[in-house]
């Protein structure tokens, strides 16, 4: 009871401070940082040369938080078509058709992850659809807590399109803890059942071109995504479609419509068009000499 | 050479061919190795756990009279309710623990040590001070990093500007993957030589101790 | 056309036979050539030999055996380089799967050449679970997140940790990981407590510290294999990287080779379908 | 009750890490707080390693019992666990062959098996790019033919055959690829990556911290 109160106070607060006046925050950035930043390495307990940092972590919680807000009182908020969404569903038909399963990876990281996250809610999509036309789905995963929320997920999607008979509780299943012993264990599925289409959804690393190359050699139609930049070449040699980076992100929240999602990335994007704003500012200013190096000090990080 | 070396070194042998057998075809030696290597790495965090968290973390400080570590503790050992279903919910405590101090250090630490420090150097002179190479750079930089992050903006269908910024964009990023893709293929061949060294040189030298 | 379409669906065994092949011969026809020295190396061995003599400095082993290969020459060279210089070090290790047992192996092979004594010229912290915690604890107190050293032996009772307490007493850090605990190092302790520090790492991740160099988060970067054997060359002690350079040169032709080859019957078998179907 | 209090500790916890950020670690009360928490986490934190050990042990157990397809394998998986996680728990002063130094059950397991066969999993890997390279890799598009040109280009440099093939045409290629591609092309659109996933990660943290992002919670 204590905690809640406690909890709602503060959330209150914070709300009041960080929602109602995103602009007057925004102005703060650019009008009124200088000064403060100029008193740095005062020997006060409160940290003054991280004021920039503050600044912008609560220029981000704003844009974020309110967003979230706006998405969730129903308001229109636009995202752009994702390509490559529909070779996603189409790729699940392709498997209807020919009556093999689908092998649906959400990728091999912990749920703390927030590829993680984003792939199980596009499983969420894809159990759908499977759902629909009975078609068979295997979701091998690598971690417990990854275990319960993919199940979940599935059931509700299996309990959404009325075909809670279908649903069974191995759909998903926990393989092995150890990264290449799970690879080797996911090689060993598709040889043998060969399914016609394998979704990789999610944070990938070294097995991304193991389980793509192992997928292409058992003919499975490929349709991967992963924000692991270091990844993306594999599965854009390997797989038929590859969802970059953020648009795994934006694809979850496409998909799912869930308003924390699309807030999330609603923030995200206006953030990013203020360090774009930001990043031509400077380099005018620096190229110009007009002030550049004070500029530029705002940007320290100490 | 002595025994024991030996055959150690043919142990290693045999689940390092046991593996590399895949790529011929799936069979039952793999499958052997493949079984084996999943319970060993799995027993390998039991002996880590029990030794640097429990005993050296948690016990000896405990018995040297820092009696609140029993909170943590306690904590820790509530994480197994997750396997019982009428309690799991009690996991969550300890869970939320985790995420909330990871999350309140990620919050701070992304923006503030990755996002500031890269745009401050990005914010680099267009001008020839340093000569007509380095402004090149500098273009290509500011430019690159730019359509970049144009082309990861969702909030705007890419057209007109937007569209031809994100364009080149894809052509960064795809000048980018192929680097990379250049220099993993190094990392990886690096990670089979490795092997190779140890077959050719261990393996087929000890041989010459058994015939 | 059927030769082009007989290359084009050629069963990926040959090609991995190929590869197999193309790495065991130079082992047996062993060549040389010239290695490079690219700028990223060379800053960082710069910085490295800036750090002052008898200063401590932290080795970090965040990669996985799995990577051996890749990674281990370069803490190796990193060993050698800092005991050379007299340096103190200490080693720990982020990865809880083989870290601390690779730290403490290789540690223990290369002091016995410069004469260093466990506890008094290096110290191996081992593991703790959770990096982002260590690596934010230990600028409070190396202590309070490692009561004690990888076999047990409490800290205090070691002579090296006297003098150390937290990051302000660390000179130079060199983390070598194949994995992304090196951008917690820089988003936590460069940015955060201003310790410089350079990276080693595989080649996978090489091209994104790229960026961290050109930010000064990093002083230097050693790339995969090649950059390892950069390292080796400039410490005028040639070692494993070196000689897979060799091996490592001809698979990358072959790959080359066959990407060509694979575009040719492309394009060629493209031809053909136009004559056919017009 | 069993959402109100994870969703405060998750709270509190991120929130007292984030303002200890803005103030010195020594000087304040709430400094010496984090640092405490800094610890608790590489303790709690410790526990979840062992949720899988547990995950992995059941799933076995269940499949043996069940005499499931392919249980025989499955039962060398349960010696493995034991054979490395038992000795390795029993105290080294009773057996040189018990803990985890050198010498151990533990350690010889690791060394000789564990390590080898991690090392074998990542060596595959060289198989397969070479196959993926030679298959995928067409110039189909504008943009694939970028990828495929420079991915060959960046092959050939970071190898000394390839660089002295390289040098054998005029103008200094390796560093014109060192400057331009991987400290111009690649490092800046790394970089509009590296920003793109920090304010990912960020926003990330905040809906945790704040309790508007709950599926860490699973089912319950």
């Amino acid at each position: 009871m204590i905690c809640r109160l406690v909890y709602s106070t503060v959330r209150k607060i914070l709300d009041m401070a960080l929602l109602s006046r995103p602009l007057t925050l925004v102005c703060l950035v650019l009008i009124d940082s200088q000064p403060v930043l100029a008193q740095t390495s005062s020997d006060g307990a409160f940290r003054t040369d991280r004021i920039n940092a503050l600044i912008l972590i609560a220029v981000f919680c704003a844009a974020v938080l309110l967003y979230t807000r706006w998405a969730r009182q129903g308001r229109p908020l636009f995202l752009r078509k994702i390509p490559g969404l529909e070779a996603v569903e189409e790729a699940v038909g392709r498997a209807t058709e020919m009556g093999r399963p689908v092998l649906f990876i959400p990728g091999i990281s912990e749920l703390d992850e927030i590829e993680t996250i984003a792939g199980i809610s596009i499983l969420g999509r894809v159990a759908k659809i499977t759902a629909q036309y009975d078609t068979p789905l295997t979701v091998p995963v690598r971690y417990p807590l990854v275990l319960a929320a993919a199940q979940e997920m599935v059931e509700q999607s299996y309990v959404e399109m009325g075909k809670k008979d279908s649903y069974d509780k191995d759909i998903v299943r926990y393989v092995a803890g150890e990264q290449f012993a799970f690879t080797a264990n996911v090689n060993g599925y598709m040889m043998r059942e060969r399914p016609a289409t394998n979704i990789y959804m999610g944070a990938f690393f070294a097995e991304s071109l193991l389980l793509a190359e192992t997928g292409n050699a058992a003919g499975s139609i490929q349709i991967a995504g992963t924000a692991r930049p270091e990844q993306l070449p594999f599965f854009i040699a390997a797989c038929d479609y590859t969802l970059m980076g953020e648009e795994l992100y934006a694809a979850s929240a496409y998909l799912s419509h869930e308003p924390l999602m699309l807030g999330g990335l609603k923030g995200q994007d206006f953030v990013k068009m203020l360090i774009v704003a930001a990043i031509v500012l400077g380099v005018i200013l620096v190229s110009l000499n007009l002030g550049g190096d004070t500029f530029l000090e705002w940007f320290e990080a100490v | 050479m002595s025994s024991v070396e030996l055959l150690q070194i043919w142990i290693i042998a045999f689940f390092t061919l046991a593996l590399f057998s895949f790529l011929y075809k799936d069979n039952p030696v793999y499958k052997l190795a493949e079984h084996i290597f999943a319970g060993l790495s799995a027993g390998y965090y039991v002996g880590l756990v029990w030794d640097t968290v429990i005993i050296t973390q948690l016990w000896d400080p405990m018995l040297a009279g820092d009696y609140w570590l029993v909170v943590p503790g306690i904590m820790g050992a509530l994480m197994f309710t997750r396997f019982s279903p009428r309690f799991s919910w009690v996991s969550r405590v300890s869970l939320a623990f985790v995420m909330g101090v990871t999350s309140g250090i990620f919050l701070v630490s992304q923006l503030h040590g990755l996002v500031l420090p890269q745009m401050q150097s990005t914010m680099q002179s267009l001008g020839t001070d340093n000569g007509i190479g380095a402004m090149f750079l500098a273009i290509v930089v500011v430019i690159g990093v730019i359509s970049t992050l144009i082309y990861f903006y969702y909030s705007k269908e890419h057209k007109g500007v937007l569209g031809v910024t994100a364009r080149i964009g894809i052509w960064f990023i795809m000048v980018s993957f192929g680097a990379h893709f250049g220099y993993t293929v190094m990392g990886r061949v690096s990670l089979l030589i490795g092997r190779v060294q140890f077959l050719a040189e261990d393996w087929l030298g000890s041989f010459s101790h058994i015939f | 056309m059927s030769f082009w379409k007989t290359i084009e669906d050629i069963d990926r065994r040959w090609v991995y036979l190929m590869v197999g092949l193309a790495v065991i011969i130079p082992f047996i026809f062993p060549t040389e050539f010239p290695i490079s020295i690219t700028p990223e190396t060379q800053m960082l061995y710069d910085a490295v030999e800036a750090v002052p003599d008898s200063s401590t400095v932290m080795v970090v082993f965040d990669y996985y055996p799995s990577t051996i290969a890749e990674c281990q020459p370069m803490s190796v060279a990193a060993l050698h380089h800092f005991f050379r210089k007299d340096c103190k070090v200490i080693t720990l290790s982020n990865i809880p799967l083989g870290g601390p047992s690779m730290a403490e192996t290789v540690t223990r092979r290369i002091a016995p050449l410069y004469d260093k004594e466990y506890g008094v010229d290096f110290v191996n912290l081992g593991y703790k679970y959770g990096y982002v915690a260590v690596l934010s604890g230990m600028g409070t107190s190396i202590e309070s997140i490692f009561p004690t050293d990888n076999s047990g032996t409490p800290i205090s009772k070691l002579p090296l940790m006297d003098s150390v307490r937290n990051y302000d007493q660390i000179a130079f850090i060199f983390e070598v990981a194949d994995n992304a605990t090196a951008d917690y190092w820089v988003s936590i302790v460069n940015a955060q407590y201003g310790v410089p520090m350079c990276c080693g790492t595989t080649a996978v991740g090489a091209p994104k510290y790229y960026s961290f160099v050109q930010a000064g988060q990093f002083v230097g970067l050693l790339g995969g294999m090649k950059g390892a054997a950069e390292y080796e060359i400039l410490l005028s002690k040639p070692a494993n990287a070196v000689l897979g350079m060799g091996a490592q040169s001809l698979v990358h032709l072959l790959i080359i080779a066959m990407v060509i080859l694979g575009n040719v019957g492309f394009f060629a078998s493209r031809r053909n379908k136009r004559k056919v179907t017009p | 009750m069993r959402t109100t209090v994870p969703v405060a500790i998750a709270f509190l916890s991120g929130f007292l890490m984030v303002v200890s950020f803005f103030f010195r670690e020594e000087a304040t009360f709430i400094g010496g707080l984090s640092q405490n928490l800094l610890i608790w986490l590489t303790i709690v934190g410790g526990f979840t390693l062992l949720l899988g050990v547990v995950s992995i042990t059941r799933v076995n157990w269940n499949a043996v019992k069940a005499r499931k397809e392919g249980w025989i394998f499955k039962v060398f998986t349960l010696v493995s666990i034991f054979a490395m996680a038992v000795p390795a728990v029993l105290p080294s002063s009773w057996s040189p062959l018990f803990g985890r130094a050198e010498g151990s059950i533990y350690d010889w397991l690791f060394t000789y098996l564990d390590m080898p066969m991690m090392a074998t999993m990542f060596a595959t890997l060289a198989f397969y790019i070479a196959s993926a390279a030679y298959r995928a890799f067409r110039a189909r598009t504008a943009e694939s033919t970028i990828l495929l040109v420079t991915a060959t280009v960046v092959m050939l440099w970071r190898v000394p055959m390839g660089e002295a093939f390289l040098n054998q045409f005029p103008g200094d290629i390796p560093t014109f690829l060192n400057t331009y591609i991987m400290n111009g092309a690649n490092l800046a659109v790394q970089r509009g990556i590296i920003i793109g996933a920090a304010l990912g990660a960020a926003s990330m943290s905040l809906r945790i911290i704040l309790g508007i992002e709950r599926t860490y919670m699973g089912k319950g």
